[in-house]
């Protein structure tokens, strides 16, 4: 049995029930207790869990994060709001040096067990510095863990993974698919994860791959209906769904089978998730290419703010059409 | 400490500064206040109707500080503030339809549409913004007056951030900065009570106030009671005065409010806030019901008067929401530019190598 | 004319040059002045230009770079020394929003004409914390400029264009290459400048083409020898110099010339400058590629201490070599 | 304030916490000082040699600071430090051998050799490093108190931090934190004088001293005469106790010295300090020194003794340098353990996706 549930009420049943599972499990962050979070994520955790497991801070990412971290070194589990990922600028350094190199440093006798989570993408028009998209920054650090769910059944598995791994895991969710709902299994059924790692195919197809993460991936699978219908073209769409752990097997499987791929990744143009996963492709699946790698990613420049041109600057599903329709 | 209902009042009105003030000086700011008071209202209508994105911090409640502070400000002084920035941008001179502009994301803003609600600039009028990353302006205060003094001008900055923006590391290690280099900047925080639902209380922990922190780097500092202009003026003169003669930074608590949530998607304000905190403000502390009222009584200015500029404001202000929404908006051409000054100025230096990597 | 300088006195001779010529420029960090800094870049400017010019400060990265970069927005331009590159962290709100938005989000009325520059680099035996490599890091956010000098007149030369460029420009120097020397050309002859986006071929040839930048370039050339002596493959070896812009036509200049691409980049495998330019050979030369393109980059741990081992963790000759002939 | 030359000296030996000591804990402290310093002796020569590579912070003139400090450490109770890290591994009880064999970068050392001299730790002494961005263990020492406090264990964490790195913001950020929060913590500022070369007075801004910067957060604070082990522990027991028992945090300034550069590459140090400055305070104020003195003063110790403690220190460390050069260096499949739990762990979650991506 599945139910029908937001992408924010799947995160907030995940956190809910692996704070039932493990009193060590504690939330922190900026406006999650009392005023249910700024996007009401955790909405009604800080009424049924109390002061002790639901934490507000003051605005001291580095101070509450690295606390979380240092925290954690002691075996608690603290799960950590960034009201935006993009205030990751001021916390970078506990983010990519005590979080991810305390193990290493300390040759493995150190582990530091915490979750990173917020929101981390484009196209609510708060402008450059609200609107960073870090999955492809933060993977590039070994030592730490990222993924990107694009939809609710995937948020609440990973986010329930990424509390249970003993390794730092970063999540990046979306403001804009907070709201949108889908199927998710019932508790009831059992215990319900996604692994890190593990690719989904979110729709077959044969003539293309389009490999996403995150809002991306619901572009493609717009795009993809608007290809089949419009243009006879089918293709097929790969969720990432992690990005560190990748799934490398499941790239290369869908580009053998479809010899032509569009990456579609709302990083900007230098860089990003999918510079890597080009890369990965022309070196494992270089003979089964029958054209260049394409992508679709956010026009090259800072944030705009313009509520009228912010969704141009980000990947959609017309520039993915296009795109595709291009790759000739 | 913190001024608070049983403080005994002193009058500032006689402070040489504002003895300066001319009758129409005075009204002068006042109609800056009625001014920002509605044009946010203005804004918040259109807000609400879906012309704009993003968020909406609105100042309403506040507009003393950014209005009596600015008002002692000269050629050589500058100023930048946090994202709650249409209030200093009004000030300093900047027009309604520019500004109402920007938050409509039309070509004709200030920021060409870029910056938004959040990210007003007019570097002619020495306004350096608008910014939103809490506390991130700090530095960049600091910087602004380090510069004064580099090209040896006699001025100072001043840089604006909320109660709960004191947090931040950044702001700290500017503090010491500001000390330690004898920098002509005043920090004004805006304390309005709360940083989003969390209140000064559940946020910082102090001795006496958050100004008095600046005793840490053996630096000035004032409480202010933001509801009187004559008293934010005599005050922040005289930090402003130390700054620019004598390169001594200091740290100005102003007591304020704001009437509104966070910003308007805030829907939790009347829960974290009592109604009666937020109507006792409004009643007892209005600032600018209490400029009129002070002016009126000093026989500076009529009801009609009063009256009429506030008419006037707000017929300026519906006006700039006209233009607003007749504006042109930004081409996606455009939003590739003002990235590099190199490539906005079409240098020699932009034209050599890939500088945008769009697909 | 030209003389033989140390990395290190070419870089001094730029900064001198640059401060005699515009009374705006000043030089801040850690040590720079009465210590003559940390690694002796700035040896002697203190003496010779005084307090106003030369300023120590605090350790407080994100206050001291922030009031850089506010001061330029009044028309100073600070050349502000990082100590270590590494220590970004703990500044990189001010180095990537407030330096890099700040023209965008005022719709082009602020300029932001700082440099930042220092070493960054692994290979000194300083842990995983001191060895980050962020060339590509920052390059992934337009309004920013990146370069890494890998001679020391290149070192010269860009450091004076970075310091006249109108935007905030990202020096990646190199503390191993601080004593290398090379020749230089003379003052006398004229102002010496390298601009912005110019590769450079370090080493014309015929059968591959490494591509590298920064320390990569020196194991580049001596792998080449090796190659040639040992091998008899004559390798063509472009340095690319600047990271942002980036010149990407000598890019696919020289993998159509050779058809075989090797990319040593001192990265981490996740990214990097090297997926970027893997990305783009591939999709701009895609029909000239014989092969795969490959890579030699950082095993992709946190930077390990031992100095017994850390040379196998980076790039190294050997590893090119070996890379090289496996391409087959 | 500081304490100066003229301070009139109290005499903590009658303390509580320090008449409890029995003169073989009294020998124990000296002892522990001792082998810090043949210790650092011994790495200082065989980095000279080549043998080591990095940085060596030492921390040969502070010895005091850990030892006496440290001391006072039971069950839970947990320390973190910077870069200046051997004096503190030595004191929880660490072994010389794998402290040098880390420096050397062997696979024998505490950390495999994979942190160096900057990252020695020992999770098992309640020793959590060890790190080397300025301040940036600031917020890790919150953590360890606040984690503390979450299991309801009665005890508390000790962060050390140097003169030089109050003024990063993560520090300041934790102290509001830690105020604000009540978490057990006690934040020891070790102060040398010098940040590399720049002294106390080029660094910071400080009404006072820098511990008082504590009342910017209404937060306890003390100085500490550091190079007395008596008024080391007296002092550091209060703060301790007062962490424990009410989860109250305080910020201690021990004042010391190095006798060495910053690090062994610092061949300016005898420039921007005078060698009167260093010889006065190796004659007048060596913990070591004026510990000796004080205990054979006592009669807990003799000269014999002390020489017999020192030889066999010295003895010690030359096993150490001799164990650290003959043990193995890590291979280059070593370089890729350690970096996730899982993967170390062979876990079912390790063997799903791509982790590393070596060419
Ligand atoms: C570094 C950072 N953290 C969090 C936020 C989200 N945020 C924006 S405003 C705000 C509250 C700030 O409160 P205060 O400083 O008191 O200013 P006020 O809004 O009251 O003017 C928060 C948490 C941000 N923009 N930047
Ligand atoms: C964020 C950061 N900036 C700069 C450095 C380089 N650095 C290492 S130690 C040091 C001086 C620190 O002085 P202090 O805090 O007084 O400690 P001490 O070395 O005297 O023990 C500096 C500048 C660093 N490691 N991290
Ligand atoms: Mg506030
Ligand atoms: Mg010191």
């Amino acid at each position: 049995m599945s139910r029908t549930l937001s992408y924010r009420e799947a995160l907030r049943e995940g956190l809910d029930e692996e704070l039932a599972r493990d009193p060590n499990v504690v939330i922190m962050g900026e406006e999650v207790a009392q005023y249910n979070g700024a996007y009401k994520v955790t909405e009604g955790l800080w009424a049924k869990w109390g002061d002790k497991r639901i934490v507000d801070t003051p605005i001291s990412e580095a101070g509450f994060i690295g606390m979380g971290i240092g925290a954690s070194m002691l075996g608690i589990r603290p799960v950590m709001e960034l009201m935006f990922w993009s205030f990751h600028s001021v916390a970078f350094d506990q983010l990519v040096n005590n979080a991810a190199c305390v193990r290493y440093m300390s040759g493995g006798l150190i582990h530091c067990p915490i979750v990173m989570r917020g929101p981390a993408n484009g196209g609510t028009n708060v402008g450059a510095t609200h609107s960073h998209i870090p999955e492809g920054l933060f993977a590039a650090f070994p030592g730490l863990k990222v993924c990107a769910p694009a939809t609710p059944a995937d948020a609440k598995g990973l986010i329930k993974t990424a509390i249970r791994d003993n390794d730092p895991v970063y999540v990046m969710e979306n403001t804009l698919l907070y709201g949108m709902t889908g199927e998710v299994p019932d508790p009831a059924d059992g215990d319900f994860t996604i692994p890190l790692g593990q690719a989904e195919v979110k729709r077959e197809g044969s003539d293309l791959s389009i490999i996403a993460h995150g809002r991306s991936v619901i572009h493609a699978l717009a795009a993809a209906e608007t290809l089949k219908e419009d243009h006879g073209i089918n293709a097929e769409v790969l969720d990432l769904r992690s990005i560190r752990p990748l799934d490398q097997d499941a790239i290369l499987k869908t580009v053998m089978k479809t010899n032509r791929v569009l990456l579609v990744d709302e990083s900007k143009g230098f860089g990003g998730v999918s510079a890597m996963v080009s890369h990965l492709i022309q070196e494992h699946a270089f003979d089964y290419l029958d054209a260049p790698i394409k992508r679709v990613t956010t026009l090259d420049a800072p944030a705009i703010y313009s509520p009228h041109i912010e969704n141009e600057q980000l990947p959609n599903p017309r520039r993915i059409v296009e795109k595709v329709l291009a790759l000739g | 400490m913190s001024a608070t209902a049983d403080t005994p009042r002193l009058d500032f009105a006689g402070s040489p500064i504002n003895k300066a003030l001319s009758a129409e000086d005075k009204i002068e700011l006042f109609r800056k206040m009625v001014r920002i008071r509605r044009f946010e209202q203005e804004a918040l209508k259109y807000y609400a109707a879906g012309k704009m994105g993003g968020f909406l911090h609105l100042y309403i409640g506040q507009e003393s500080v950014a209005v009596g502070t600015l008002s002692l400000c000269g050629e050589n002084d500058h100023s930048i503030t946090a994202y709650r920035d249409h209030g200093h941008a009004l000030t300093v001179g900047m027009g309604m339809n520019e500004c109402m502009a920007e938050m409509y994301g039309k070509a004709t803003g200030c920021s060409k549409g870029k910056g938004g609600s959040m990210h007003f600039f007019a570097p002619d009028k020495n306004y350096w913004g608008g910014h939103g990353i809490v506390g991130g302006q700090t530095p960049l205060g600091l910087g602004l007056g380090y510069g004064l003094k580099y090209l040896g001008k006699e001025g100072c900055a001043l840089c604006y951030l909320g109660d709960g923006a004191v947090n931040q590391g950044a702001f700290h290690e500017s503090l010491n900065l500001a000390a330690l280099f004898e920098i002509p900047v005043v920090y004004i925080i805006e304390n309005n009570g709360y940083s989003m639902g969390t209140s000064q209380k559940r946020s910082s922990a102090y001795r006496g106030c958050l100004a008095q922190r600046a005793e840490a780097y053996d630096m000035e500092w004032d409480v202010i009671d933001g509801s009187d202009v004559y008293e934010v003026r005599a005050k922040t003169h005289i930090a402003m005065e130390r700054a620019r003669k004598e390169h001594k930074p200091s740290i100005l608590e102003i007591t304020t409010y704001r009437y509104y949530g966070h910003s308007v998607a805030d829907a939790n304000h009347k829960k974290y806030r009592t109604p009666e905190e937020i109507e006792n403000y409004k009643t007892n502390h209005d600032p600018i019901h209490l400029w009129r009222k002070r002016l009126i009584g000093e026989g500076v200015l009529t009801e009609e008067q009063a009256d009429a500029i506030d008419k006037e404001a707000k017929a300026e202000a519906a006006a700039s929401s006209k233009f607003a929404d007749e504006s042109p908006a930004p081409t996606v051409e455009e939003v590739m530019q003002d990235v590099y000054w190199e490539s906005d100025n079409d240098t020699p230096a932009s034209r050599i190598g890939r500088h945008f990597f769009n697909d």
